[in-house]
């Protein structure tokens, strides 16, 4: 077989979807939600769900008072964690750094976890309104030792609840569908 | 090179010469007819018998699959998929796809035209066909016009062939040899090659995978996913204290915040709940009593927190007399302001909230202490 | 037998001759494919250098306005497009020549087209990717521009099939798409001779795999030839198209100027006439640098001009047509551009567009002028500025004042803007010189085919 | 992204004039590069013009690379999200607080209402307890907002070009003050109008313990010859409040009424001129005047009159009311000699004779219901006889209320300032505070300013301005939002101001607090700080003691409020006769006539460094970023004048430079200047235009005479924002006379019926659109601030306003009909028309733009890929677009003006007004959440909120009771190009013109 036609027929074809076998696998693999989820960094203070949601079944609402009042549902001021800590486990050295905190006014950056891009005005307020609860897109936060992303931040994912919300919705709820259109999130 | 023999060509000077001995040793049947042109000469077609083009057909059917394919992606993209209503016409308007159905048609048909009949009908790329290495071919595609009887099954006589060429009136003949047969590859150089391969493409690919995971998005590529705006709860690196979200200033009064005046439980105990106990202030204070209340006073507000852990200082019971006897003002004031352990709940309660919290805690009251009349 | 000698014919009423001389295969082999092995002369060396030195320039400027935005050009509100998509809409147009010599003139069997088709056709693939560069750059975020095409994403978008733009993005690339086959499918056996008759092996090499083992064999001229028809077919509707969707660009929209019915047919003959005169500018100076007379004779280039000037007409009779619809239409906006295309700020731009697409090429009407190079080149210079005037005048003074005077504004292009102007003439000549020089400038194949004796007498004869 | 919290100039400073000289046309590479690169634009601004060599180029470009290397490695972090220590109860992340306050600006104050996010001002809109413009602010106060954030704001207290520290700073200036006592030299305080009672107060305190103070408040903008008119004829310095929603006839001579500077007018003016559901007739406007006013544009009937004439044209006016209309001079006044000057010698082109006998008329037969105003820069004489008319016409205390100036401190006038300022540069005083104003700027070249930092100078200022260049000590002052204070905005009304945010640079304290500490420090009597001295003198003398509320709740409801009515005091009457010496004042003007008036969008020059106002086009004009001399057709055709050329200017040995503008409907003869501009400090004010207080004489004069101009060398194009001002008789802007109207004319639709192709959209729920009463606007261009703020509309620079790349939302287009000479003028907002069939949409290849179920067009910048196919397919052209990098280069304290609700564009991407999407979707999100339909006036954009005039209705077209449905069956209502079938959603009222001919 003349060398050309070797590579004509067998290298080219072979090569071809090498590299496309190698796009699709890299493309797959660097999809922005494959490298979000999962996404736990490490807070300044070790603040479990687990414990405080999970085992002492403190509500949700408690601490993200915003849910129902703002876009945001809120990370809880530092005094939110002193309404118990001001009297509860003060020994331990997180506390204390918490109870520095809050006596200094220092600011506490909590690594943010959930970030959309600043073009999203995503809001809370009628998901809650709703019924839809917290996991349903935070995942089970309660058993959460470390907070990680478990959703996918990308439109396809809004777009795929707000067409059929189903799913999401609490049992018994009509059947109803989220806007679709540009503004409902880009302003 | 193999002494066994492809093909067996005679070149013409004219096409005429070349028309003209077609016949001559098409009837001799030594093999499978062909000729090399430097140019498509009239008449040959039908002098070899060879059948008339597909490619028509093909095209056509290829050009229609095209436009049916355009016609139903836009329909089914605009109208179906994500219905958007451009220009104050239905997602299912169909009228403005016909642009775009035609150049697909046209895409497909050349590509059909085109491709399918370098790589279906002629089978090209063929580097090895024996023809090609041969002496002729310089001539035949420069200006002269070659028979050649080619090998079909069975052994070529060559002798044979080339006589009846020459007999034609070939200026000259030359014998075609089959080339060597090379087998495709040796295992191991395949493997090589598999390998090699494989192997430019893992590391193509993971530095790709770890370039995007690295660096995901450059500017400006990421410029509106991060606006020079300052969003709620950012950091600031303007303030000293690094938050960009600021205390509002002493003594000042927002709208619809006038400061709570009382300041203690008794100036308070006057306050009149001013909220009606229907069903829809009760379910907002039962909501936010088993938010923010039930953590420490329990479900029932007997005292027994659902916090499963120890809370430092033991929580009031909600059932005892005293309490029971307090003023709606006075646990309004509570809430508000805190008592001993107990934080104020300004920042999570609204004043209404505060009020219809103190409704529920009285149905608490009751429900736990249920006087007779309750129970008629 | 014997024929008396028929009394010579006064010139005027001589048949046309497309050959000089006496050619053979072999010798137009010798001539034609000798180029590419020849090493070329220092003019071809000087000229460029400094076509790519233009091509360089401009895209540096592309760079500059990539990293700085589309606002150091001159565009601006009203006129959101200006330099960007005239030249477009320009370069689309030359290409259209191209096309049209080696598809329609195919389906027409005007085999004079045989020997300048190679030449127009390069010229249309070199033309469209000129073009196909601006809707690119012109966008705010060129980043971003492959959101143009309609692929699957997490966002779950799709693009949006009623915007003409849209059209153009499949119109343009399926336009490149189908020139580029046609020319390589003609090139096959021309590139067949060259690896077959060079010595360089690199050149045999690079020969050798671009011409896919060609053999010309009879069975592969039956299917070669069909393809080329149906091609030639489907390009000739593909190249109405084209120009007919650029157009739209501007005839579906609601700018009084652009939403003209006319605007199909009258961008489309628009568009031969600037590419038979970019052809015309080419083929002159390559007949003369590469010692082509032969081939492409005077004959040819007169005929060309004739086309011209016919195209001319045409013109002539679209810019009427538009003028009367504007003032049969009792539009008060329309009436008020048209003004302005001859008058008010820009009337300059109007009036040479009509003196260089009108007035010029009727010099074509003699014969003289037909055949004379100063005046061919004269005319095919003017009609190539005036066709580009002809978009400056559709595109900016259309917009420049549309419906509410108070958002009027005068248009101001910038040094950059004439610099990519200037960089996309660059990129084209640039490759018209590489071309010249590496790949066979005249079909051979096709020319060999129609060349006195060619054929077999009993088939049916040639095409003479 | 090492120096984020360098100060960065507002709009990137100084590249707005470093390629000046460029004009429109030349490659802007310089000005783009320098917005491009953060780093650029930190440079020191002393570049050379032609700096950007290639290698500099390069640089910038590697920076970037750099910068992007750098943000990329730390792409995996998401950020941080800071939560408060302690939440505020009123504070919720997310949601904004209003705060009721007060803006004060020259004699005027005005309650406003600030909107806060997370304790930060992000807009700033009139307060909605206030009866008289409810929810309606000075377009200024709106736009002020960015001088809150203005990053060349002072941080730290100096003294001789050092940094101190505040008790420092304090020590120095007790030191100072101690010294000027123990010399025994006066004390100077030079500030601006005294407006606050608490305030007047405080310096009453200052001056027990530094009985050498002098006060000298002083308003440079303003004349005053209405002062001392005023002043003689009441005895005593009062504020005269016009009340147009009384009068039936309005006269003003020359003066700019309907400006929007006072809302409350243009609301009362509006409020008139309304003919639907409104029994009496319309009110009449009247204009006499020689400049070309907005409110002389908006005049049913305007006589062009010489500035200088306008005295004599009132008094002429006069001679016609008591001569042959029965009009009674007032007492006093029946002796008085003034000059006598036939009318119809002082009119020039427009209204005639015919219609100054018209207005006789209507004021004759509306005595009581009659107003005559006059421009507040006019000299004595038209003060004079504007009083002499409307004491005959009984307009005082009906149409015309009068009521005492609100503080012990009066307002002086420019000779005593000048004479103080000689004083201080003799070296007379032990001390000189300048407090407020800018005096440098408002006396160039005055000696007192002739070196830097003198020791005895004490600045307190927002800005290191040019009067902070001469002061040894430099006080940081806070801004207005970040202050205490009480205002009288109206008669008897008493108005708070709060702070909306604590200061946001610690060591900048509010001027009073300065003071105080000053006063406790030379052992005066004064509380911490000045919201205690504030509070502790409304305890004392605000609150009626007898009031059952403590005072604690009272102050908190006022605080809450941010309003406190009561009675003013009265005013003694006034004495006509006192008239007499004014009145003869009157002169026959000579020569060229220049007026010199505050500029419209600076003021005095306080507002200089603000983008926005300096990006806001003069409502007349639309020329933005600069003061060009305002010429009439004849005089610029008689001086061989065309727009853009270059003048100098002189009179009397003083002269100045700047560029020509032709203005029609200027009166021949008449040249007019705004103050203001010419600013010498300050990254965005330095070098915009040309500063004409070099003009004002001793007087104060602000009519000059016998002006010369004279054409310079060079060009300068003046930066406007529509080139072409007439309608080409196209039907955009109806305007049709009142009578034609009432017979039922305007109902008259013309055009064929519109087809479509397609079925028409359905709206499910909602359908959003608008209503603009053409017939209330005054095209006072406040709505383009409010968008701006509320939108985060940026700033792009006088180049690039020359190229018409200005990014505002919405515009005002203002035509001119009729002869150059008196050109009527017409009004008309534009902005998206958000039509059902959008052009617009049809073209958009990524579907960037398209329709939403509620009607809205809606635009996703995101999406964007900037091919402007959209803009060239806007009819209305209202779509802008991102031509350069316009704000990712902002940093703090910048970036905090910004909405949090609102994209902030990048480049590269097209934008447009939305209907403020944000509110409405704010609103459907809290309706769904309550389970209800959004009410009709729930949702207001931004535009609507703050037009004065309230010509901007804004709901749901679906609901056919919302208001805005019912009139937009109006039968004045019209939709601009619906001949296009593109179907607006916005439907224009027609203008209704009521001059004496268009009336039955």
């Amino acid at each position: 077989m003349h060398p050309y036609d070797r590579f004509a027929r067998w290298w080219l074809p072979v090569g071809g979807g090498a590299v496309l076998a190698t796009v699709l696998t890299v493309g797959w693999a660097t999809q922005p939600d494959r490298f979000s989820r999962a996404f736990a960094p490490e807070q300044p203070i070790p603040y479990s769900h687990r414990l405080h949601a999970g085992s002492m079944k403190i509500p949700c609402e408690y601490c993200h008072t915003g849910v129902r009042k703002s876009r945001h549902a809120g990370i809880p001021a530092v005094q939110t964690c002193m309404n118990c800590h001001a009297v509860t486990r003060t020994d331990r050295p997180a506390i204390q750094k918490l109870a520095a905190l809050a006596r200094s006014g220092e600011a506490l950056p909590w690594k943010r976890v959930h970030r959309l891009p600043d073009h999203v005005f995503f809001d809370h307020r009628p998901h809650v309104a709703a019924g839809i609860a917290c996991q349903t897109c935070h995942g089970e936060v309660q058993e959460m030792e470390v907070v990680s992303q478990r959703m996918s931040m990308r439109m396809g994912n809004c777009l795929g609840c707000h067409r059929d919300a189903h799913a999401a919705l609490p049992p018994g709820s009509p059947p109803r569908k989220g806007p679709e259109n540009c503004n409902a999130c880009h302003r | 090179m193999s002494d066994r023999a492809f093909a067996v060509l005679g070149l013409f000077d004219t096409p005429d010469a070349l028309l003209s001995a077609i016949p001559r040793v098409r009837a001799r049947d030594l093999g499978r007819l062909e000729a090399y042109t430097p140019y498509p000469v009239h008449g040959l077609e039908k002098a070899l018998g060879l059948k008339k083009s597909p490619l028509a057909g093909m095209v056509l059917v290829m050009g229609l699959l095209g436009a049916l394919s355009a016609f139903l992606f836009q329909f089914w993209a605009t109208g179906i998929d994500y219905p958007t209503v451009v220009g104050g016409k239905s997602p299912l308007a169909w009228q403005a796809y016909i642009p775009i159905v035609f150049e697909v048609m046209v895409l497909f048909a050349t590509f059909t035209a085109g491709l399918g009949m370098l790589l279906l009908l002629n089978r090209l790329p063929f580097y090895g066909h024996p023809v090609l290495a041969s002496r002729s071919i310089a001539a035949v595609t420069r200006d002269r016009f070659a028979l050649s009887v080619e090998a079909a099954g069975a052994e070529l006589d060559v002798e044979a062939a080339a006589r009846a060429l020459r007999e034609a009136g070939a200026s000259a003949v030359e014998v075609v040899l089959v080339p060597p047969e090379a087998g495709p590859y040796s295992p191991n150089a395949l493997l090589r090659g598999l390998l090699s391969v494989a192997a430019a493409c893992l590391v193509a690919g993971l530095a790709t995978y770890w370039g995007i995971k690295l660096m995901p998005v450059l500017p400006p590529m990421v410029h509106m996913e991060d606006q020079p705006r300052v969003n709620a709860q950012a950091p600031s690196a303007f303030f000293p204290d690094g938050h960009a979200m600021r205390l509002p200033a002493p003594g000042a009064v927002a709208r619809g915040y006038l400061p709570y005046g009382p300041a203690s439980p008794e100036e308070a105990a006057a306050l009149p709940n001013p909220l009606p106990r229907d069903a829809r202030v009760l379910a907002l204070g039962r909501s936010k009593y088993e938010t923010f209340c039930a953590v420490c006073h329990g479900p029932l507000g007997d005292g027994v927190p659902t916090l499963t852990s120890a809370y430092g200082a033991k929580p009031a019971n909600l059932q005892s007399r005293t309490v029971r006897e307090y003023p709606d003002g006075v646990i309004f004031h509570v809430i508000t302001r805190g008592k001993n352990a107990m934080p104020g709940y300004a920042w999570a309660l609204t004043e209404e909230e505060r009020w219809a919290v103190v409704h529920y805690v009285r149905v608490l009251e009751r429900a736990q202490n249920a006087r007779d009349e309750d129970l008629k | 037998m014997s024929v008396p000698a028929p009394a010579p014919l006064p010139e005027e009423l001589a048949p046309p001759r497309y050959l000089e001389g006496e050619v053979t295969p072999g010798a137009l082999d010798d001539q034609v494919l000798a180029f590419p092995e020849r090493k070329p002369p220092r003019k071809w060396f000087v000229a460029f250098a400094f076509t790519a030195a233009l091509a360089a320039a401009g895209f540096g400027f592309i760079g500059y306005t990539i990293a700085t935005g589309i606002g150091v050009w001159g565009n601006n509100r009203p006129v959101f497009w200006a330099f960007d998509i005239i030249n477009f809409v320009f370069w689309v147009g030359i290409g259209h020549a191209g096309t049209l010599i080696s598809a329609i003139l195919f389906l027409f069997r005007k085999t004079w087209r045989n020997a300048i088709a190679r030449f127009s056709e390069a010229m249309t693939l070199f033309a469209v990717m000129c073009a196909g560069l601006f809707p690119l750059i012109h966008v705010g975020r060129p980043w971003l521009a492959f959101w143009l095409f309609p692929y699957p994403n997490q966002r779950a978008l799709w693009t949006n099939f009623r915007s003409p733009l849209l059209w153009d993005v499949f119109a343009v690339s399926t336009y490149f798409s189908v020139s580029l086959m046609f020319w390589y499918l003609g090139l096959v056996p021309d590139l067949a001779s060259l690896r077959d008759r060079t010595t360089h092996p690199l050149r045999k090499k690079v020969y050798t795999v671009l011409s896919l083992g060609w053999r010309g064999a009879a069975s592969h001229w039956v299917h070669y030839e069909k393809a080329y028809l149906l091609l030639a077919g489907l390009a000739t509707g593909l190249v109405l198209s084209v120009h007919s969707v650029v157009s739209f660009d501007f005839a579906v929209s609601v700018v009084p100027g652009w939403h003209m019915t006319i605007f199909p047919p009258y961008f489309v003959a628009g568009a031969i006439f600037a590419g038979f005169a970019m052809v015309v500018l080419v083929l002159v100076v390559v007949r003369e640098s590469m010692d082509l007379r032969n081939l492409i004779t005077l004959d040819h280039l007169e005929v060309m001009n004739k086309v011209i000037l016919g195209v001319s007409c045409l013109m002539a009779y679209s810019y009427f047509m538009e003028v009367f619809t504007a003032w049969y239409s009792m539009n008060p906006y329309l009436h008020h551009i048209f003004r302005q295309y001859v008058s008010g700020t820009y009337g300059w731009a109007g009036i040479l567009t009509l003196c260089c697409n009108v007035l010029a090429p009727q010099v074509f009407w003699f014969r003289k002028a037909r055949r004379s190079y100063p005046v061919m080149i004269l005319v095919a210079l003017c009609v190539t500025v005036g066709m580009w005037f002809e978009r400056f005048v559709i595109i900016v003074i259309s917009l420049h004042q549309d419906f509410l005077p108070s958002a009027w504004h005068v248009y101001l292009p910038t040094k950059v803007d004439f610099a990519i102007l200037l960089g996309s003439f660059g990129l084209f000549f640039t490759l018209v010189l590489l071309f010249a020089r590496v790949l066979p400038v005249i079909a051979t194949t096709e020319v060999k085919a129609v060349l006195p004796g060619a054929q077999p007498r009993h088939a049916g004869g040639g095409h003479e | 992204m090492a120096d984020d919290t360098r100060p960065q100039p507002p709009v990137s400073g100084r590249r707005f004039w470093i390629s000046r000289e460029e004009g429109p046309g030349e490659p802007d590479a310089r000005s783009a590069v320098w917005n491009e690169f953060p780093e650029g634009a930190a440079d020191p601004p002393e570049l050379p013009a032609d700096a950007l060599s290639r290698r500099r180029f390069l640089a910038l470009l590697s920076a970037s690379a750099a910068l992007a290397a750098a943000s990329a490695c730390s792409a995996p972090d998401r950020g941080t999200i800071v939560p408060y220590t302690e939440r505020p109860d009123e504070v919720v992340p997310g949601v904004p607080n209003f705060y009721a306050s007060c803006f004060a600006e020259g004699r005027r104050a005005h309650p406003v209402l600030v909107r806060t996010r997370e304790g930060r001002p992000i807009h700033v809109e009139g307060n909605d307890r206030y009866a008289t413009a409810p929810g309606k602010a000075p377009y200024r106060a709106v736009a002020d907002l960015l001088g809150l954030y203005d990053p060349d704001r002072l941080r730290e207290p100096q003294n001789a070009g050092r940094a101190v520290s505040v008790p420092e700073a304090e020590r120095l200036l007790a030191e100072k003050a101690r010294k000027a006592r123990e010399q025994g030299l006066p004390v100077l305080l030079f500030t601006d109008a005294v407006l606050s009672p608490t305030r007047a107060r405080l310096l009453a305190e200052l001056r027990k313990v530094l009985p050498g103070l002098e006060v000298v408040s002083y308003e440079p903008a303003l004349g005053e010859g209405e002062e001392r008119v005023l002043r003689s004829l009441f005895g005593e310095a009062v504020n005269l409040e016009p009340r147009p929603e009384k009068a039936k006839v309005i006269l003003a001579l020359e003066s700019d009424l309907l400006s929007g500077e006072d809302p409350a007018l243009v609301r009362a003016f509006a409020a008139g001129r309304r003919p639907e559901g409104r029994r009496e007739p319309l009110a009449r406007l009247y204009a006499a005047e020689g400049r070309f006013t907005l409110t002389g544009s908006r005049a049913d009937a305007r006589f062009g009159v010489r500035t200088g004439d306008l005295g004599a044209f009132a008094l002429g006016l006069l001679r016609l009311l008591v001569g042959e209309h029965g009009v009674s001079l007032p007492p006093g006044a029946e002796n008085l000699p003034w000059p006598e000057r036939p009318l119809s010698s002082l009119l020039g082109a427009g209204a005639g004779e015919r219609e100054a006998e018209a207005l006789a008329r209507d004021l004759a037969e509306n005595r009581g219901a009659a107003l005559v105003v006059a421009g507040s820069h006019l000299p004595a004489p038209v003060h004079a006889a504007a009083a002499l008319l409307n004491l005959a016409l009984g307009s005082l205390g009906k149409t015309l209320g009068v009521w005492p100036w609100p503080t012990a401190v009066a307002p002086s006038g420019r000779g005593e300032a000048e004479a103080a300022l000689e004083r201080a540069a003799e070296g007379r005083y032990g001390l000189v505070l300048f407090w407020g104003g800018n005096p440098a700027h408002a006396f160039p070249g005055h000696p007192a300013f002739g070196e830097p930092r003198r020791e005895v100078f004490v600045r307190i200022g927002l800005h290191e301005d040019e009067t902070a260049k001469v002061a040894a000590l430099v006080l940081p002052e806070a801004h207005w939002l970040e202050s205490w204070g009480d205002f009288v905005p109206r008669p008897g009304l008493k108005a708070l101001r709060q702070p909306a945010l604590r200061p946001l640079y610690p060591a900048a304290r509010q001027g009073e607090d300065w003071l105080l500490g000053l006063l406790r420090a030379l052992g005066g009597q004064g509380a911490e700080d000045y919201a205690r001295f504030l509070k502790e003198r409304w305890r004392r003398e605000e609150w009626p003691p007898e009031s059952p509320v403590p005072f604690e709740r009272f102050w908190a409801a006022a605080l809450h409020e941010g309003l406190v009515p009561g009675t003013p005091p009265p005013v003694s009457a006034p004495s006509a006769g006192a008239l007499g010496p004014h009145l003869c004042g009157a002169s026959t003007p000579k020569g060229l006539e220049l007026v010199l008036h505050p500029s419209p969008a600076l003021y005095d020059g306080r507002y200089a460094n603000n983008g926005w106002l300096q990006e806001w086009p003069d409502p007349v004009t639309k020329a933005t970023w600069d003061n060009p001399l305002l010429l009439a057709p004849a005089d610029a055709r008689r001086l061989g004048l065309k727009d853009g050329d270059r003048v100098r200017v002189s009179e009397g040995g003083r002269s100045l430079e700047s560029a020509v503008l032709i203005q029609p409907g200027q009166r021949e003869g008449v040249a007019a200047l705004s103050l203001g501009y010419g600013r010498q400090a300050l990254s965005v004010a330095r070098g915009v235009g040309t500063n004409a207080f070099v003009l004002l004489g001793r007087e104060g004069e602000r009519v000059l005479r016998g002006v010369e101009v004279e054409k310079i060398p060079g060009r300068k194009p003046v930066p406007t924002t529509q080139t072409h001002h007439r309608m080409e008789g196209r039907d955009l802007v109806r305007s049709i006379p009142l009578k034609e109207w009432a017979r039922g004319e305007g109902e008259k639709r013309e055009g064929h019926p519109l087809v479509s192709l397609y079925p028409d959209q359905e709206f499910p729920e909602s359908k959003w659109g608008m209503v603009i009463d053409l017939s209330a606007c005054v095209g006072c261009s406040g709505c383009l601030l409010a968008c701006q703020s509320e939108n985060n509309v940026p700033v792009v620079g006088p180049e690039q306003v020359l190229k018409g790349r200005e990014m505002h939302w919405i515009r005002v287009d203002r035509y001119y009909e009729g002869p150059e000479e008196a050109p009527r003028a017409v009004h008309s907002p534009m902005l998206c028309q958000h039509c059902d069939n959008a052009p617009c949409e049809n073209v958009c290849p990524v579907n960037a733009t398209n329709h939403s179920p509620d009607g809205l067009n809606q635009m996703a910048y995101n999406r964007c890929v900037g091919t402007r196919y959209c803009a060239n397919n806007c009819p209305y052209k209202v779509r802008r677009f991102n031509f350069l990098e316009w704000t990712a280069h902002k940093r703090e304290p910048e970036t905090l003006a910004f909405n949090p609700e609102v994209t902030v564009r990048p480049r590269g991407v097209m934008e447009k007004c939305t209907f403020c999407v944000q509110r409405i979707e704010e609103a459907k999100v809290r309706a769904r959440v309550e389970g209800r339909k959004v009410a009709d006036g729930e949702v207001i954009p931004a535009c609507a909120a703050a037009c004065p005039a309230e010509a901007i209705v804004f709901g749901d077209l679906k609901d056919p009771e919302s208001r805005v449905s019912r009139l937009a069956r109006s039968g004045r209502a019209y939709k601009v190009l619906e001949e296009l079938g593109v179907r607006p959603s916005v439907t224009y009222l027609a203008h209704l013109r009521n001059g004496p001919e268009d009336s039955e």
